[in-house]
Parts: structure tokens; sequence; C-alpha cells
């Protein structure tokens, strides 16, 4: 074969500069300081922080919601968003509890509660990718229908009386300090690091999230895609959804109110571009980290719940505007 | 201070709390050496309270009170609380047995439920009427147990019908659509009744704004500081409530108690409990404090300024 | 006459007919004027809320704080009656808007200057500007007691059998659609995020078009939260939680397109009247409030589908207008 | 300092009044590409000025200089001697500056004659917007220009061609002193375009200063008085029009002879390949049959908006046709998604390459493993090394520019992605390439090694569809030249029947 041009052959570099560079300048990084900085001030302000138990507890605060993030991170890179994913919580929860009322055992309760996490998914997966709605309202919708399902199922009722052994999954311990929750949170990390930055299926993620025409335009079943990643996001919240429910032991149709929030909150201090088609997994793993040692923290110090939130959004706001702010610097005193 | 208490409530922010925290201090000043970390969540949540208890646990608390958003969920984190030395009791809204040593009731809950329904008999000409029920959330423990009392004890008040019962969920929108929309579709209902105080409020507003003072009452449990303006209108005669400053300052007793070794806290045991005398454990593993107390208003003034 | 019920606010307001003609069956008085008027007056609040969010959600953005913005300034505005009852009235509405225009501002600029997205924005100060309000309150409540009687009495005086309230909705809705329709600013905002880049080519500065629009957004809230405190007379943090998403709701409903740049003030007041219908039928028709929220979430779904299918299936005017005509012809043969 | 900047700035031999706007060694800068380089030309009263040069010579770039939507890095601009900077489009609508872009920048969702007076509004006493006014007002411009367009009416509902007036209506809306109309006649009819021309004289009589954009010679000369050409982003010569012959022009605009401009290799045309039936669409195109041979290049032609992309989109599997047969290789084949189209070898290089062919923040090898991630993987698992070799080779066999392989695509120079959208898809090994446009917006050297490329893909056996808009690239590389008017096949042209008279005759409906 010929080459069309006369020129010389030029050789192009696969990458630029080298592999301590690139990471340097990362977002993850920053996150990283950021985490870094809150545990050596958490470890300053109370004598509590440092306790393997203690820490091992802490870690129940945003395990559960770290779950759903990383399907969230998925679906937010794609260019969606899921503002259900609470109410799939109390919807699936609701029927682990319908069934363990009717003796059914842990396996079967586990495999009810991810089966209906994963019909919502399905569900939200056909209104927004075979109906082309707009993810963000429709969502909206399913949140207040999943969990409305909830509340006509139980009204003012709870479910409790889950067989002995299922209290496993939000209670039980694997080896030492780390609970169940926390080995499946590191495991479920790296399937979805995995998945999202070494498989096709992630590149294309990424690709619909850069332009979804162009996406499609290369043979991309944009699509089918996009529904695979609502109903991950369903199973996510399924699984979720198994953990919450057996570190409480009971179910109310108000169970995990507004985690939407906190989730996509999570997603986006990760430095997933709510905008779609950037971010990384690690970065959602330490935003996990820096959301749950902020809570855990101030928790120390007795700050309520609500003062927490302040920090989470100044958190939230800082850290996307630092870098917006850097780069505005940077051009200006280039020009 | 060597002994520390962690008081968690229901939500932070809450005038009934705040009130009882202010007994809890109280008791704790008096008992000398104890420290009594008032908290909880900011939204009525149990998921909230297991976080703000886990902290607790990890600052190395003696003891925990702590008033349940859920009487089941905090049970698995109290457990853990318990296996690492921390004396539980659970007051005001109550904790399933196996989460806590006692429960202390603000009152028994058959006389909380008996005094709703006098109340509402009192409202009613010749005692005889329709009235309903207005209440917080659907998951509320203690305003069902109260609204079980109340259904239970109806036949001790002949005449009495109750219509239906209604959610408000503690917001002031809803409930007040919810009461409007009670009025609307039952005009017979002459009293209703909010065992709540954001609803006993929502609901005194419909009657006020419908121009139906006089006419359909609200009766309830609330605190005499909010619930002023709504004697004020005319809107409400009456209504109860228990001292909630009494409950935080004996909750705080017994939970020294405890941490002291000084009761087990078992069923049929009898515990010190400062100013308010002597509490006796029931059966159960329940204790009841005090009987409601009713203001109107003649002593609304009064109390509108303590708590 | 095609023309007029092809017209998506036309639809809506059918529907909404429609809506209460059933509902009047099952309770009676449930379509009398006076009962009618009571809905309009429960829903002004929801109807200025969604007003703000449209003009937002027409630059392509979206406010997810106005509720936090409510509770606030209603929580600042509750403290000052009370704590300065000698304060006139004025002064404490006119400090509700400004300081809400103040929150209001703060996305704005963030929004503007750090082009940050809305949703990133507005998600970080729903959290900061509740937690501001418990700050400022220490989480304690201001109680009907502590407000002085004109503070509330004045949105719920009768005037012509409708409360102030109701008829500061109806100045809000005018002022809105003269604002939006008659102004270089209302149309600046159709543009900016009907096409930004043509919006650019045209003169206009588009994320000060932005700015100002989540100025008047945090401005309407803060009107808002007086009207809210005035009227349910108590103050606390969690007021109007959850309110974010109703007044998206009502827009998209409405038929304000989330993308922005499509949509009118008469889509938006159907819009929240047709959620504001419902929420208070609900009650008196004597559905279980259990099942209200399922109904609420399946209206909304219904909705968007609905709203969706009518803009899709457009193709070029050329071969449709033939293809049209060709019909038309076949039919006349 | 520049040649051509001295001549306008000294002895200003075009026009005769002094200038209204002169810019100034203005350049500018984009990523890979200096679009403008230290260019310096003047705009006189009662002067319509052609600003003429290849595709991608930087014509457009200067209008949205002059109409403050870029910043020049260097240069100055001045308007009646002062220098200003327009910092906003405001700024220069202002100074007096009004233009119809290139692209129709307008409001799907607006009126008419919101579209037309969207930033100077008449005004009501109140200084709210007067609507009847300005209905009443874009009635009167629209009919100036012989249309009956109704204002009242959102714009969605205009064709191409109507939008266009509208465009058209809109700088003519705003009261300007230097009129700039970049390409205004690509998408007009001849009356159209007759009754536009009406205005400019207008407006030149008015003591207007006019640039005028065209590629189309027989219009610049019909109605401009001085012309500017530029090449590469430098203006390299300037001139009164009547004093200048078209060829000496064209020699300064490509700086060579044209014909190797469209290297067309003859080569032996094989049997028939892709066989399209009766393709009918529901509102984009009607009843268009053609055959495609194997070695042969297709040129479809038509004015803007005549239904080329769509079909192009519709034998891709983008949109579906309402009826018609499509074979492939004397088989039958019906194609749903692209994910079809590209395994039964078909493929498509998009009009739109930043909105339909690449994504623009990834890197270069990223795009182009997309469609044959298959190929570079290992059960699903992306396999890197795979990636960048499969990158490597066609980078270099395209000779691709860029810093490296991993830089985003965002970053090239419009020629070079478009290169990196070919190498995309000849990664994939096809039988049948369309090509929507593949030369727009791209600088003359990677334009000739485009063509090139092309000729030598038909070379190897490969059948190419060519969609263009530009006769003499149509006529220059193609074999047969289907024309479309309004979605319906308005003739088939084998090679020696081609030329610019009889396409355009056909594409347009009249001489
Ligand atoms: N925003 C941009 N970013 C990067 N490159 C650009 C941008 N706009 C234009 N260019 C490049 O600048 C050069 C000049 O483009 P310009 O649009 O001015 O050409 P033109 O003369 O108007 O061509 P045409 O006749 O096709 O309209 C081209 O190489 C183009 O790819
Ligand atoms: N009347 C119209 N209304 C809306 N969009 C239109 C209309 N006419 C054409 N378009 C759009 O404009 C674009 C150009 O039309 P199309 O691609 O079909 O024609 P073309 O002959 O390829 O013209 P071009 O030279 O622009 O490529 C397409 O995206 C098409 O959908
Ligand atoms: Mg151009
Ligand atoms: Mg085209």
């Amino acid at each position: 074969m010929s080459t069309v041009s006369t020129h010389e052959k030029r050789v192009i570099p696969d990458r630029l500069g080298t592999p301590f560079r690139r990471i340097a300048a990362s977002w993850e990084v920053l996150l990283f300081a950021v985490a870094i900085l809150i545990f050596i001030f958490n470890s300053l302000a109370s004598p509590y922080f440092l306790d393997a138990w203690n820490l091992s507890d802490a870690t129940f605060n945003f395990t559960e919601k770290a779950m759903i993030a990383f399907a969230m991170a998925l679906l937010v890179i794609s260019g969606e968003i899921d503002l259900s994913v609470a109410a799939i919580i109390a919807l699936a929860s609701t029927a682990m509890g319908a069934a363990a009322q009717l003796g059914i055992g842990t396996p079967g309760l586990v495999a009810i509660g991810i089966g209906t996490g994963l019909a919502c998914g399905i569900f939200n997966g056909v209104l927004v990718s075979v109906l082309k709605l707009p993810s963000i309202v429709v969502t909206i919708g399913t949140m207040s229908l999943f969990r409305g399902i909830s509340y006509i199922v139980l009204g003012d009722q709870a479910y409790g009386k889950y067989p002995a052994d299922f209290a496993y999954f939000g209670q039980g311990y694997v080896v030492w300090v780390f609970s169940f929750e926390f080995v499946l949170f590191i495991v479920l990390a790296i399937l979805f690091a995995v998945l999202l930055h070494a498989t096709n299926f992630g590149r294309q993620v990424y690709a619909i999230g850069n332009n979804d025409f162009a996406a499609r335009f290369s043979g991309i079943p944009v699509e089918r895609v996009k529904f695979i990643l609502f109903l991950l996001t369903g199973v996510m919240s399924g699984v979720a959804a198994v953990c919450l429910t057996s570190r409480l032991g009971s179910t109310r149709p108000s169970i995990a109110q507004g985690w939407e929030l906190e989730v996509v909150t999570m997603v986006v201090l990760g430095g997933i571009s709510i905008l779609g088609g950037s971010g990384t997994i690690v970065g959602v793993v330490i935003a996990a980290f820096v959301m749950g040692l902020v809570t855990f923290g101030l928790g120390l110090l007795n700050v309520p719940g609500i003062v927490m939130s302040i920090f989470i959004g100044l958190l939230l706001i800082i850290t996307i505007a630092i870098p917006i702010i850097a780069r505005r610097i940077k051009v200006m005193s280039s020009r | 201070a060597d002994i520390k208490i962690g008081l968690v409530v229901k939500s932070l922010g809450n005038g009934f709390f705040d009130a009882a925290n202010k007994g809890a201090q109280e008791a704790a000043k008096e008992l000398g050496g104890v420290e009594v970390i008032y908290t909880g969540p900011t939204t009525t949540t149990a998921e909230g309270q297991i976080e703000v208890i886990n902290s607790l646990i990890a600052q190395g608390v003696s003891a925990i009170a702590v008033s349940a958003n859920d009487p089941d969920a905090l049970v698995p984190a109290l457990k853990k609380a318990a296996q690492r030395g921390i004396k539980v009791i659970s007051w005001d809204s109550g904790v399933a047995p196996e989460g806590r040593i006692l429960q202390l009731n603000p009152s028994s809950n058959e006389l909380i439920g008996k005094m709703c329904l006098t109340l509402v008999k009192d409202h009613l000409d010749g005692g005889k009427g329709d009235f309903a029920i207005l209440s917080a959330t659907t998951t509320s423990t203690n305003q069902n147990i109260w609204i079980d009392q109340m259904k239970k004890q109806l036949k001790d008040f002949p005449g009495l019908n109750l219509v239906t019962t209604v959610y408000g969920d503690d917001l002031s929108d809803k409930s007040y659509r919810e009461a409007e929309g009670l009025l609307k579709a039952n005009p017979n209902i002459k009293v209703i009744v909010a065992p709540t105080t954001v609803g006993v409020l929502a609901a005194s507003k419909v009657v006020e704004d419908k121009g139906l003072v006089g006419k359909v009452y609200v009766t309830g449990l609330g605190l005499p500081s909010e619930m002023a303006g709504a004697i004020k209108s005319g809107a409400t005669k009456e209504f109860a409530i228990w001292n909630p400053i009494d409950l935080g300052y004996s909750a705080t007793q017994i939970a020294y108690r405890l941490v002291k070794g000084e009761t087990d806290g078992k069923p049929g045991s009898e515990i010190e409990v400062g100013r308010m005398g002597k509490i006796k454990v029931g059966d159960n593993g329940e204790a009841a404090m005090a009987d409601p107390f009713v203001y109107n208003a003649s002593n609304i003034d009064q109390f509108s300024k303590v708590f | 006459m095609a023309r007029l019920i092809r017209k998506r606010e036309t639809l809506l307001f059918l529907i909404i007919v429609v809506m209460i003609a059933i509902f009047s069956t099952r309770a009676a008085d449930f379509a009398t004027p006076e009962n009618l008027a009571g809905i309009f007056n429960d829903t002004s609040i929801l109807i200025i809320l969604a007003l703000a969010q449209m003009t937002v959600i027409l630059t392509k953005s979206i406010d997810l704080s106005v509720a936090a913005n409510l509770a606030f300034t209603g929580m600042a505005i509750a403290m000052m009656n009370a704590a300065y009852p000698d304060l006139p009235l004025v002064v404490l509405i006119l400090a509700a808007i400004v300081i809400g225009a103040c929150l209001g501002a703060i996305n704005g600029f963030l929004v503007w200057a750090l082009e940050i997205p809305p949703i990133v924005v507005t998600l970080g100060t729903l959290t900061i500007y509740r937690g501001m309000a418990f700050v400022l309150s220490g989480g304690a409540w201001v109680n009907a007691h502590q407000m002085t009687p004109v503070f509330l009495s004045v949105p719920r005086t009768p005037i012509l059998g409708l409360p102030v309230l109701g008829w500061v909705g109806i100045v809000i809705v005018l002022l809105m659609y003269v604002l939006l329709r008659y102004t270089q600013f209302g149309r600046s905002a159709y543009a900016t995020g009907g096409n930004p880049t043509a919006a650019v080519y045209a003169g206009i500065d588009t994320g000060w078009t932005k700015f100002l629009a989540f100025v008047l957004s945090g401005a309407l809230a803060g009107l808002a939260s007086y009207l809210w405190v005035s009227r349910y007379a108590v103050a606390y943090v969690d007021i109007a939680n959850g309110f974010e998403l109703d007044s998206v709701a009502a827009c998209v409903i409405g038929g304000i397109s989330i993308a922005g740049g499509v949509g009118s003030v008469a889509g938006t007041v159907l819009g929240a009247l047709f959620l504001g219908v419902i929420k208070n039928a609900l009650p008196v028709i004597g559905i279980s409030p259990f099942t209200q929220m399922a109904i609420s979430g399946t209206v909304i779904i219904l909705a968007v589908a609905f709203n969706a299918r009518r803009e899709r299936n457009r193709g070029r005017i050329i071969l449709r207008d033939r293809a049209a005509a060709e019909i038309r012809t076949e039919a006349v043969v | 300092m520049n040649a051509a900047f001295q001549q306008t700035a000294t002895d200003s031999k075009t026009g005769d009044a002094p200038a209204i706007l002169e810019m100034r060694g203005i350049s500018q800068i984009f990523p890979g590409v200096k679009a403008l380089d230290n260019v310096s030309i003047a705009l006189h009263p009662g002067t319509v000025t052609a600003l003429i040069g290849e595709n991608g010579a930087g014509k457009s770039t200067l209008v949205k200089i002059l109409t403050g939507i870029y910043r020049p890095n260097e240069g100055e601009i001045r308007v009646d001697g002062q220098p200003v900077t327009f910092a906003s489009a405001q700024a220069a609508i202002d100074a007096g500056v009004t233009a119809i872009h290139q692209e129709t920048v307008l409001f799907d969702e607006l009126t008419v004659a919101e579209n037309i007076f969207l930033g100077h509004a008449p005004r009501t006493r109140l200084r709210t917007i007067d609507w009847q006014a300005m209905n009443s007002r874009a009635k009167a411009l629209l009919t100036a220009l012989e249309s009956n367009i109704d204002p009242t009416i959102r714009l969605k509902d205009l064709s191409i061609a109507q939008r266009h007036l509208v465009a058209i209506a809109r700088a003519l809306s705003i009261e300007a002193r230097i009129v700039i109309m970049d390409e205004p006649t690509a998408a007009l009819s001849r009356k159209e375009i007759d009754d536009l021309f009406r205005i400019v004289r207008g407006l030149r009589e008015k003591g207007k200063a006019i640039l005028f954009i065209s590629h189309k010679f027989d219009e610049v000369y019909e109605i401009a008085d001085d012309f500017v050409v530029f090449r590469d982003g430098r203006a390299v010569g300037q001139g009164r029009l009547k004093e200048t012959p078209q060829d000496e022009i064209v020699r300064m605009m490509v700086g060579r002879d044209v014909e190797n401009a469209f290297p067309k290799v003859d080569v032996a045309i094989g049997g028939p390949v892709l066989e399209i039936r009766n393709y009918s669409h529901r509102t984009e195109f009607r009843d268009i049959s053609f055959t495609l041979r194997q070695g042969e290049i297709l040129g479809i032609y038509g004015l803007i908006g005549a239904g080329r992309s769509e079909l192009s989109q519709s034998l891709f599997g983008i949109t579906r046709p309402l009826s018609g047969k499509m074979m492939l290789e004397g088989r039958e084949i019906t194609i749903h998604s692209p994910q079809d189209a590209i395994r039964a070898g078909i493929v498509y290089v998009p009009e739109e390459r930043g909105r339909h062919g690449l994504a623009l923040p990834m890197p270069i090898f990223q795009n182009m493993t997309l469609p044959s991630l298959t190929r570079t993987s290992r059960r699903g698992f992306l396999r890197a090394a795979e990636e960048f070799a499969l990158a490597r080779k066609y980078a270099e066999r395209l000779d691709l520019r860029a810093a490296a392989l991993s830089v985003p695509v965002g970053t090239l120079s419009g020629g070079n992605q478009q290169k990196v959208v070919i190498g995309k898809w000849l990664a994939t090994a096809p039988k049948v390439i369309i090509l929507d446009e593949p030369t727009k917006g791209i600088d003359i050297g990677s334009k000739a090694a485009v063509h090139g490329f092309i000729s030598e893909l038909a070379a190897e056996g490969l059948s190419i569809i060519m969609v263009s808009s530009e006769l003499p690239e149509i006529i220059g590389m193609s074999d047969r030249v289907l024309v479309m008017k309004e979605g319906l096949a308005a003739g088939i042209f084998e090679r020696a029947e081609l030329s610019p008279e009889a396409l355009v005759r056909a594409a347009t409906g009249n001489a």
C-alpha cells in the first residue's frame, strides 16, 4: 500500500510527557490531598479518631451510597442521571421485607432485593432509552413512583423479623475490623474501575458522554449502552438496599430518604463531569472517603448533621471551582 | 467530666427536645462530673440517628439515652454500643427491648391515649360527635402507639366517632392541606386531634383561615411555646403535654445510675431519680414518668415562656 | 381552532378542567368557586416558585436551591419579625426579596463567572442555604405567637373573595408574563437557552442573562418565603423541604423544556395548578395518603412522555408540506 | 511588515472615499491553525468588496472578528479612523457592523419576527417590546426580499432557504454602516439571489460599506466592485474587479494550477456494488435510485438542504427510509442501524465533523479505534498497545500531523481531524465509503491530500459516494453525479456530461 503524501514519514509519539506528570496534574491527586488534609485535621481534632474500630464504624457512613455512586458515575459520564436511586432502595427493601414475612430465606431475600433494583432499573431504562425521555425529569417522576409504591404497600407499618443470618450483609465482618460492606465496597470499586477503564463497554460510555452523535455515527449502540447503565444503577441500588436493610434490620417506606442528592454529590465531588464524558472511579472512591471522613470527623466533634452538610456543600463548590480558577489564572498570566 | 452521657433525640431544632436537654443539663449539674452530649440528626431518620450513635460510641461515652425514630432500625447500632460497655436506655419514643436496658415513657401510653380522647370529649357539645386524627409521619413510633391506644379506648367514650386518620408528615404545608381536605370531605367533623405540634398548629391555622373558630376545635399534644398562638385565636381551647424538662432530667438521672451500677434497670427495680422521686420499671422493661398536664388560656402565658 | 387545540397549554387546561369535573363527582362541593379559589390560593406559592424555576430553566440551567433559599429567607425574616416587632411589614417583605435575591446572586455568580454547571452549584448551595437556616436559628422554631398580627394577617386578608396571597400570585404571574414577553431580559432568557451560540452572535451576554435569571429566581423565592411563613404561621429549618423538585415538576408538566429555551408562563402556571389540584383533591376524595406519592410520580412521568411525543416527528418542511398537500388532494379525489 | 498591509494602510488605491472600517495586521490563532495571519483590509462607503478564498482560507474567521465573536490575537480595528475593540457582539452592532453569518445562527423556538429583531426590538413608550411594530417591520423587511414568510410563525417551521432569508432580514434590520455577507446565496435560488442583489445595490447607493463573501465567481463579478483574496489566512491580493480577469484571481486564490487540486485517477470500474432502488423517507427525500460500482466515485450535488446528507445518513442506518430497496453485491439487505451498515461494509464520513464525526475531547487513538474496538480488544477488554498500533498505522498512512496520538482530537486542525475520521473508517475495511462534504472547512494543503486519497481509495477498489456542494470538487473528482433538488433526484450525469451549468441548472431548477 502506498501513502498519498510525498512528505517523509514522521513519527508521532503515543503519549506526551512522563506518566508521573500526567498523574500529578489530575483531579484525583487534588482530591487525595484534600482527603489527607481532612484525615490529619481529624486526628488532631479528636483523640478518638485514630482507632481501628471507630474508623471501621465510620465506613458505614458511605459504603452503601458509594456502591450506588459507582454505577451512577458511569451513568453521569454517559450524560444521563438517575435521581430515583434512593426510591429504588425503598422499594427493594419493601419487597425484601414482604418476602421475609412470608418466611423466605436469606438467599431468596437477596435475590428479591437485587431483582427489584433490576426491575426498577429496567423501567427507568425503558423510559430513557426506548421512549427517549430526558432522564433528569423522568427519574424525578420514578422517584415518587417507586417510593410511592412502598408507601402503598407499607403505609404506616414497618417490616422487621428478617432471618438472623440476613444481618450479615450490613453487620457482619469479614476479617478483623473489615466489615462485609467495606469489603464489598472495595471489590465493587475494583470491578467498576475495570469495567469503566479497561473494557470496550467503558470506552463506549466515555464516547457517548463526550459526543453521543459521534458515538452513534461510529456504530455504538447508544441506546443499548444507556439502557444497560440504568439497569446497572438499579442493580447497585438493589445491592445497597440489601446492605442497608440488613444493617437496619427493618424497613420503612422512608428508608434512605434524600440519598439521591448525596450520591450525586459524591459522584460530582469525585471529579465526574456532570456534563458527561470525563471522570474516573478512583475519583469517586476518594470522594466517598472524603465525605465519610468529613461526616465522621465532624460527628466526633458533635457537629449537627445539617452543619456538616454545609461543609459538604462548600467542599463540592470549592473543589469544583479551584481547577477552574487555576485555569483562569494560567490563561491570564499567559496572555 | 468522667461520665459522658449521649442524649440522642429524634431531630435537632425541635422545641420539645431542646426543653428535654434543659432538664438533662440540670440533672448533670446536680449530679456533678457528668457531661451531657445533646445530639441527633437534623431530619427524623433512623439512618441519621445511627450515624450519631456511631460517633458517640467512637467517643467512648458511658451511656446513651435515645428517643428513637424507628424502634427496630436502631437496635443493631445500640447492641454494638452495649457490647462496648455502654449503658443504653430509650426515652420518649422507644426502642425494641433487645436494643436497650429500659424505656422511659413520658407517661403511660394508655394515659396519653385516654388524655387525647378526653380532650376531644371536652371540646364536643355534650361529649358527642365526629372527630378525626391528624398525625405526623406514618412511621413515627409513639404517635402510632397513641393512635392505637385511642382506638382501643374509644369504647369507653360512647358518642365519640373517629372518622379517619390522616398524616401530615410533620410538614406544615402537608398538614395544612390534609386538615383542609379533612374538613372538606367530612363537614361533620367537630374536633381534630393531633398528637404532634406541627399538626395542631396547621389544623388550627385551617380552622382560623376558614372562619371555623368556635365551630371546629383542634386539640392534641403540643408545646406551650408553640401552641400559644392557637390558644389565643380560639381554635384550640386546651391541649396537653407532659413536661419535657422532667423527661430529660429523668432520663439523665437513670442513665447515671446505670453507669454507676446503682441499679441494673431490670423489670421490677426501682430507680432513684433526684427531684422526681422514684420510678419503677414495669414488667415489660418500661417505666412511666407522670401524667400529661393540660394547658389552656389560663396558664398558657406562664408556661409558654418555659418550654 | 385546530391551532388552538394543538397548543399544549389549552390541552393542559382542558385536562385540569376534566380532572376537576371528575373530582367533583366524588366530592360534591369540589368545583364551587370558593373551593377553586381556595385551591388557587393554596397553589400560589408553588406557582411563584415554579415561575422562578422556569426563568432559570429557560436559560438552560436549573435551580435546585429555591426551596432552601425559601427556608433560609423565611427563617431570617421570621426572626426579624420576632425580634423587632415594630419593623413595618414592607421592610420585612423587601428584606425577604433582597435576601433571596442575594442568595440567588451567589448561585448566578458561580454559574456566570466560574462557569460551574448550574446543577452542581445549586446542589451545593441547596445544602448550604438550609444549613445556614439551621445555624441562624440554632434549630429553634419561630412560632405564631412570636410573630406580629400584621405579619400573619396580610396574606390571608380576603379581597373580592380571594385572599391577598392569591392576588400576589396573580400579580406575579402577570409581571412574569410581561417580563418574559415584553422585555429585553425575557427574550434574552429564551435566546440563551434556545441556542447559546446564536445568542452570542445576536449580541446577548448569555452569562449575564443566566446571572439575572438566578437573581430573579432568588428574589421570587424570597417573596415566597414571606408568604409561606405567614401562611403556615411558623418558621423552622425544614420548611418547604423537597419543594425544589415540585417546582421542576410543575415546569415539566407545563411543557417547559429542561433543555432550555422553550416554554410559557401560562404553561408553568397550569403545570403548578395541575399539581395543586391533585394535591388538594386527593385528601378530599379520600384517596389514602399513602397512594398520593405514587400518583404524583405517575402523573409526572406521563406528562414528560406526553410532552416529548409532541416534540418528535418533525421533518423538513418541503416534503412535509408536500406530503400534507398530497393527502389533502387525495381526500378531495 | 506584510506587503498587503502596507498597501491598504498607506495608499488606499481601492475605493474613493476614506475607509469606514480598517483592519490592520490582524492575526487569529486556533489550536493547531493560524486562521488569519497579519491581515489588513479596508472597507469604503458605497463599495461592495468581495472576499474570495478557498474553503478554510479564513474568511468566516474575519467575519467573526468584525462582529465581536472572536477577539483577534494581534492587530487593530479602526472605525472612522478611531481604534475600537469589539468586546462583544453587541459592541460590534453598536459600532454599526451587521452580518449574515455563514451558518444560520438563529432560534428554532422563537418567531420569525423575533429572530430578526432579537436584541434590538422596537420598544413601546414603556420600554417594553412592541410586538405589533416588530411583526409589521419584520413583514416589511421580508416583503422587500420578495418573501411572504409570516413573521409570527416559529423558525422551526421554515425551510433552509427561508431561514437564510430570515438571517438576511435580520442583518438588514440593524441600522448599520457596514454590512457583511458570508455566503448569503449558498442556499438561495436564482430568483431569491436577484432580490438580494437588488437590496445590496440599494445599500450601496445609501453609502454603506459591504463585504461580500462567495465562492461563485459569476455572482462576485455581478455585484462587487473591489476584491480581496485570502489564501491560507493571508490577504494575498486585492484590487478592482473590473480590471482583474477571473483566472488571475483564481491563481491568487489557489497559488497554482487548479487542476492539481483534483488528482483524479482513471481506474477500471467494476461491477455494481451498491444498488439503491426507490429510496424514500417520510419527510426528507423521495424516490431515489442509483447504482454504485466498484472503484467508482459517485458525486451527489445539490443546494444546501437538498436532502443529500439525509440520504447518506439513511444509507448508513442513522435514519430509516420509509420504503425502497438496498442491494449490496447483489444481495438485498436492510440496514437498521449504523452497526448493521458497518458490518455490511458501508461507512459514512459525516458532514459535521465536530458534531457527528468525533468525540473532540477524547484522544486521537481512541477516536480512531471507536468503530473497530472488537479488533483491538480481547474478550471485551481494551488493549492499549493494539489501539496505538492501529491508530499509528492509519495516522501514518494519512500523514496525520499531531503532537501525539493521545492528545485530544479537538486540538487538531480541521484537515487533520478529517483525516482521523477517514482513518477510523478505513480501519474497519469497508466496501463503500460515503463522504459528506469531505473537504468542508479544510485548508488547501490537506484538501489536495484528501482528494488524492479519495482517488487512491477508488483505485484500490473501494466504492465511494461523495456529497459535495463545491462544483469544482464534484466535477473534478466524480465518475458520475447524482443531482438532488428539494429531496428529489434531479438527474444523473455521466462524467462526459459534467459541466457547471448543467449541474447548477439541475440543482436549482433554473439557469
Ligand atoms: N473555532 C475554531 N477552532 C479551531 N479552528 C477553527 C475555528 N474556526 C475556524 N477554524 C479554522 O480556521 C480556518 C479558517 O476557517 P474559516 O471558517 O475562517 O474559513 P472560510 O474561509 O470561511 O472557509 P469556507 O469557505 O469553507 O467558509 C480553518 O482551517 C478552520 O478549520
Ligand atoms: N426545513 C428544514 N427544517 C429543519 N431542518 C432542515 C430543513 N431542511 C434541512 N434541514 C436540516 O439541515 C441539514 C442540511 O440538510 P441536508 O443535510 O438534508 O441537505 P444537504 O443537501 O446535505 O445539505 P448540506 O449542504 O447542508 O449538507 C440537515 O441536518 C437537515 O435535517
Ligand atoms: Mg466560511
Ligand atoms: Mg449535507
